[in-house]
């Protein structure tokens, strides 16, 4: 559960991940996040008034680890926002709601765990790899081999890139089915952008095989309040990502709907 | 320092905006804190229809030079819906008293202050006066329901303007629905009309015991794949409605308009920030202020707002304040330094 | 690539909002450097009243989040001196072709451009049909003038509210003046109504040969000298009008509403700062664009987005644009590097 | 006559004075400002999104001294627009629109000029004292000692606080009148906040002595588009500080706006 405001907190620091940013901030007040969970954050200086007078609203970013009291997150610049706390630096200070949203549920004993992500969305299954007792297979997409870098966030990652320029040459959902085929039981968890989940959910309910999938949205609040990160929702109506989410049972989805990825 | 507002007793001035508070969900976010620490001196539902609705498709929002555009299209479960599963999540809330209010005037802990009861506003939307006479209907026969907004000024539904926008089916729409029930109405006003005050002072006619005002501008964003390539609406209800900051100045304007006609209290409301906001909207005539887009950047910024309106009284008292001339140059840094964040 | 506009032939779509750029202080400023560089494809006069109006009080303006309100109340020397003083000095205006328009599609120098006469667009407003009448008839009377904008909008006088905002008067105002001269005349909406495409529609039907849109929102801004101390009016008017980047979605969507409504062509403004919310006012219908509180920032603001429109056309022809699908991720990026500033 | 759009040009520095700052600025294109003209500033990155997520507009400052091709301002931070100014560094990009306005007319030859200033209304006065050639007496008030530094700005400046805290313990007025007894036939040029202006125009009219002032007004503008700018014009009527001024004739005032003056 997330305290009822807003926090400002120092950063502790900003790491170069190959062509990702990741964001240090001394979280000590934190309550400890579930893995999939996210925090609503905005600089506490210079929010706005950019290209556009943009940003205006705090930005949702996945919680991407926990070490000590500091709290991590995997940045990729694509706007306004996301360029602002990419800037940040040492010192600085940030404005976090969190930890927010429902996260993954882990896996009954002794199930084997595939990890799938793609692009700024291997964020969260840095966190859920930390939690995961059992074996892990860890599978990671990217556009190149300076975004694969980002693989280096979690341990053991098997990269594909669709230019080919480290791993394997193709989707990700290419060792994801290889993986499937070798273990029907395994558990698919998987972040990334939205034709990466989508061909993961059809996969997956092809095969029988329960996948949770942590979905992206724009979002006003993160906490329920803006009706404003709605993905349709199987049989009619939607959901909320950011309260019956992030991470959604893929059966709960027709498709996975085009603005509900990440960053690619 | 409580104050009275349609015969209900609240703990401050500070209400949230129809749609932009879920207490239901927010439950499942923050938990007790919410509860305990509870923002609102009176708590307005989102927009209940007779029928359920789902919404309108996604994206639903869209960031604005100091705004928001939405267009969510008023989803929600429906009167049925509404009566038996949410009521009675929405019902016991209660509140701190704000800060400077208690004994000590001092900040938090807010868990140990005075708690005021949140009376609960159920904001009701028809599409005919027959829709709107059955919601009302509804709402009379439930205790938990301390006050009735109408929503008649939606801007995504096509109902809302046209009820709204016109004092004289405004007027004849609040007369049908006034006998139907003893609690207090609250009209919410449509600020896409000619002249607000004329709509307010229609809603008072027919006898609503308060107006509340602004709700959102008409507004439209368009994009476009590549330059050159034709725009396409970004929303995916084609149209939304402006919040935020960018609309202070035109809520301002409104609520001033309106309270200076009637004689009812007036809920003022439209890109409220701040303390310095809260005040100008009470100073313009409002006797609530209601906070909407800003608590998306901050759940407890109504709280926040709250405590600075209570301290800025006793400080007003402290000082014999009003004493000083007006001086311009001090406003903007006034202003600015308010609220402690 | 000329446009065509009401019969005029225009270097370009973008002119200047009445009220926002007066020629004849700006070449005080500028001298003949403002000649040579104009930047509007035709130039709107302030709006002129029968007698001359000192205007409102100071303080005048207002800035609020990303926007502006001015209560300036019309201030013009009358019709008589207009006509006397002003014309001479505001005809003969010359604008170079946008910069991508010339054979090498190459930056300035402007000064070697091709160029286009600025036709000269009277803004009038009456308190009465009669006086609209004798303002409009003066202008017929003058071959500098090439035609006439009707200010039925102007949200710090209360005829602009009273004619503009309702359909039927609207109309019988427009028809009542459409006998009275053969110039293309322009009907200026006003944008506070609940019906901006009827009104639009009126207008059209009442004989107008376009209209434009939108004025500035009505809004209003307080002050108090310390904090507790009662508010006060800022602006010496008491209201304004809101403009700038603030109602730009606002104007977009008002826009959108009235162009699908009528067949004559639309002048869009509000809020239009880049190329990009220029390509937004034509994409939702327009015809032209204006640009108002831009120019205050940087006064060759409508030449940069005339330009770019240019250099956006020639790409997109270059490119044979549209066959890319959409892209979301792409526009933001788009949007804010198109203007080279 | 300024150049028909604003520059986009590079801080070369920011010194102390006080509690004013100095702004430089490289403008090697500037035409060759009049005393008592302005420019409109704004930095080029970070102008809005502050505090009320202002300024948005433009700021208007006197060109203090022109010192080869650099352009010098005095600011002093009175709000979110000045603040920000005040805030750059060497280095970073202003944009800036001017020279704009109409500055002081000089005196017919050997005249005895004073130059009464007041807060950041000093300004003006730099460059104007840089330009005239017989004898010259310059008179600045200033509300405290630190204010006082700003004196420095001109040369051989007699001050007067507020406080007493430097020089003359009151108004600048009375320097002021000091010197009116010896010389009437002195003219007088006279820059400041709005009760100071209205001082010294009093002051000269009953003794008929021309004066300048160089008034101030908020601006959205500054070259007559807005009409934004204006102050009652004697008789009726008002004028636009920004093309009718900022230097107007004493004597076309009934009094002094008391928004037209400087911060003090
Ligand atoms: C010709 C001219 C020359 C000048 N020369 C100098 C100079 O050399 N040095 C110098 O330091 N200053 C100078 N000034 C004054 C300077 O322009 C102002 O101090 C500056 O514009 C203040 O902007 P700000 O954002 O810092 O403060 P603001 O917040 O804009 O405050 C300035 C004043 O504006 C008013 N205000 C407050 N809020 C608002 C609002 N939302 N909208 C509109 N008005 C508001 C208040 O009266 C406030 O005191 C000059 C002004 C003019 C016109
Ligand atoms: C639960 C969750 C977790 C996330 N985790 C991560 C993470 O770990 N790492 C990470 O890098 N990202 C993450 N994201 C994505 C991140 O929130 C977005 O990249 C960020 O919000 C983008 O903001 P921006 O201002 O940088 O870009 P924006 O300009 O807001 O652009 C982002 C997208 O918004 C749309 N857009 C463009 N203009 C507007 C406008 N005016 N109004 C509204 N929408 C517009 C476009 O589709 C654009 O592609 C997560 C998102 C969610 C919901
Ligand atoms: C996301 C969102 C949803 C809203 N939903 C409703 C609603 O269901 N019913 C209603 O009457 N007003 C609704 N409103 C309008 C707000 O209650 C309020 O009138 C408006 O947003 C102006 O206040 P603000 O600027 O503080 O947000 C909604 C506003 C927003 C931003
Ligand atoms: C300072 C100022 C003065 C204006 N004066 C007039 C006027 O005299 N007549 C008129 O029809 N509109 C007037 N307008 C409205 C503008 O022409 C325009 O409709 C409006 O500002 C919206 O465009 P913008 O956001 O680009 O400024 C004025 C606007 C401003 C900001
Ligand atoms: S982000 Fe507001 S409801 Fe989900
Ligand atoms: S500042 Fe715009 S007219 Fe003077």
């Amino acid at each position: 559960m997330a305290p009822f405001t807003r926090r400002r907190l120092a950063v502790t620091g900003m790491d170069e991940l190959g062509a990702y940013r990741v964001l240090r901030v001394a979280d000590p007040d934190a309550p400890e996040p579930d893995p999939g969970q996210f925090a609503m954050l905005a600089a506490a200086e210079r929010w706005g008034g950019g290209d556009e007078e943009r940003p205006y609203l705090p930005r949702a970013f996945s919680i991407a680890r926990r070490v000590g009291a500091e709290s991590h997150f995997l940045l990729e610049d694509v706007g306004p926002g996301s360029r602002r706390l990419c800037e940040l630096q040492a010192g600085e200070r940030v404005w976090l709601l969190g930890p927010l949203g429902r996260g993954f549920r882990l896996p009954p004993a002794r199930r084997r765990s595939l990890l799938v992500g793609g692009g700024a969305g291997i964020a969260p299954l840095a966190i859920l790899q930390d939690g995961l007792a059992g074996e892990v297979v860890v599978l990671l997409g990217f556009r190149d081999a300076a975004r694969a870098q980002g693989a280096g966030l979690l341990d053991g990652a098997r990269v594909a890139t669709d230019d080919g320029s480290a791993g394997h040459h193709g989707p990700v959902t290419d060792l994801l089915a290889a993986e499937l085929e070798r273990d029907p039981l395994a558990l698919v968890y998987a972040c990334g952008p939205a034709p990466m989940l989508e061909a993961v959910r059809a996969m997956c309910a092809e095969r029988s095989v329960p996948a949770q999938l942590a979905l992206e949205a724009p979002m006003a609040c993160g906490f329920g309040g803006c009706f404003g990160c709605t993905v349709a929702r199987r049989g009619g109506g939607y959901l909320r990502v950011c309260v019956d989410g992030p991470v959604i049972d893929a059966e709960q989805l027709e498709h996975v709907d085009p603005h509900a990825g990440a960053p690619a | 320092m409580s104050v009275r507002f349609c015969g209900l007793e609240l703990a401050h001035r500070v209400i949230n905006g129809s749609g932009t508070f879920d207490v239901i969900a927010a439950r499942k976010a923050f938990g007790r804190a919410l509860d305990a620490e509870f923002p609102f001196a009176a708590y307005v539902s989102k927009t209940i229809t007779l029928k359920p609705r789902p919404g309108n498709p996604p994206p639903r929002l869209w960031e604005t030079p100091a705004g928001l555009i939405n267009s969510i299209g008023l989803p929600n479960a429906g009167l049925e819906a509404y009566m038996r599963s949410d009521l009675p999540q929405l019902t016991g809330l209660t509140t701190p008293a704000p800060a400077a209010d208690r004994a000590d005037g001092r900040s938090p802990p807010r868990d140990r202050a005075e708690r005021f009861p949140v009376p609960l506003i159920t904001n009701v939307m028809g599409s005919t006066a027959e829709e709107f006479a059955r919601l009302v209907e509804a709402c009379e026969t439930r205790a938990e329901i301390a006050a009735i907004e109408l929503n008649v000024s939606c801007p995504n539904v096509r109902t809302g303007l046209d009820i709204g926008a016109d004092p004289g089916q405004l007027e004849r729409v609040v007369a049908q629905l006034r006998p139907r029930t003893r609690k207090p109405l609250i009209v919410k006003l449509t600020p896409n009309t000619a002249d607000v005050a004329s709509c307010a002072a229609a809603a008072q006619a027919g006898g609503a015991d308060a107006v509340s005002l602004i709700n959102t501008l008409r507004a439209m964003a368009l994009v476009r794949s590549a330059a050159g390539a034709p725009a396409s609406a970004w929303l995916g209800g084609g149209t939304g409605g402006l919040s935020g900051p960018a609309v202070r100045a035109v809520a301002l304007a409104q609520v001033a308009t309106v309270a200076a006609r009637v004689s009812v209290p007036v809920v003022g409301m439209g890109g409220v920030e701040s303390t310095a906001h809260a005040r100008d909207m009470i100073d313009a005539g409002a006797t609530l202020v209601a906070v909407g887009t800003a608590s998306f950047r901050d759940p407890a910024a109504a709280a926040r707002i709250a405590d600075g309106l209570a301290r800025g009284r006793r400080g007003a008292a402290a000082a014999g304040a009003a004493a000083q001339p007006p001086r311009a140059v001090g406003v903007a840094g006034e202003r600015a330094g308010e609220d402690a964040k």
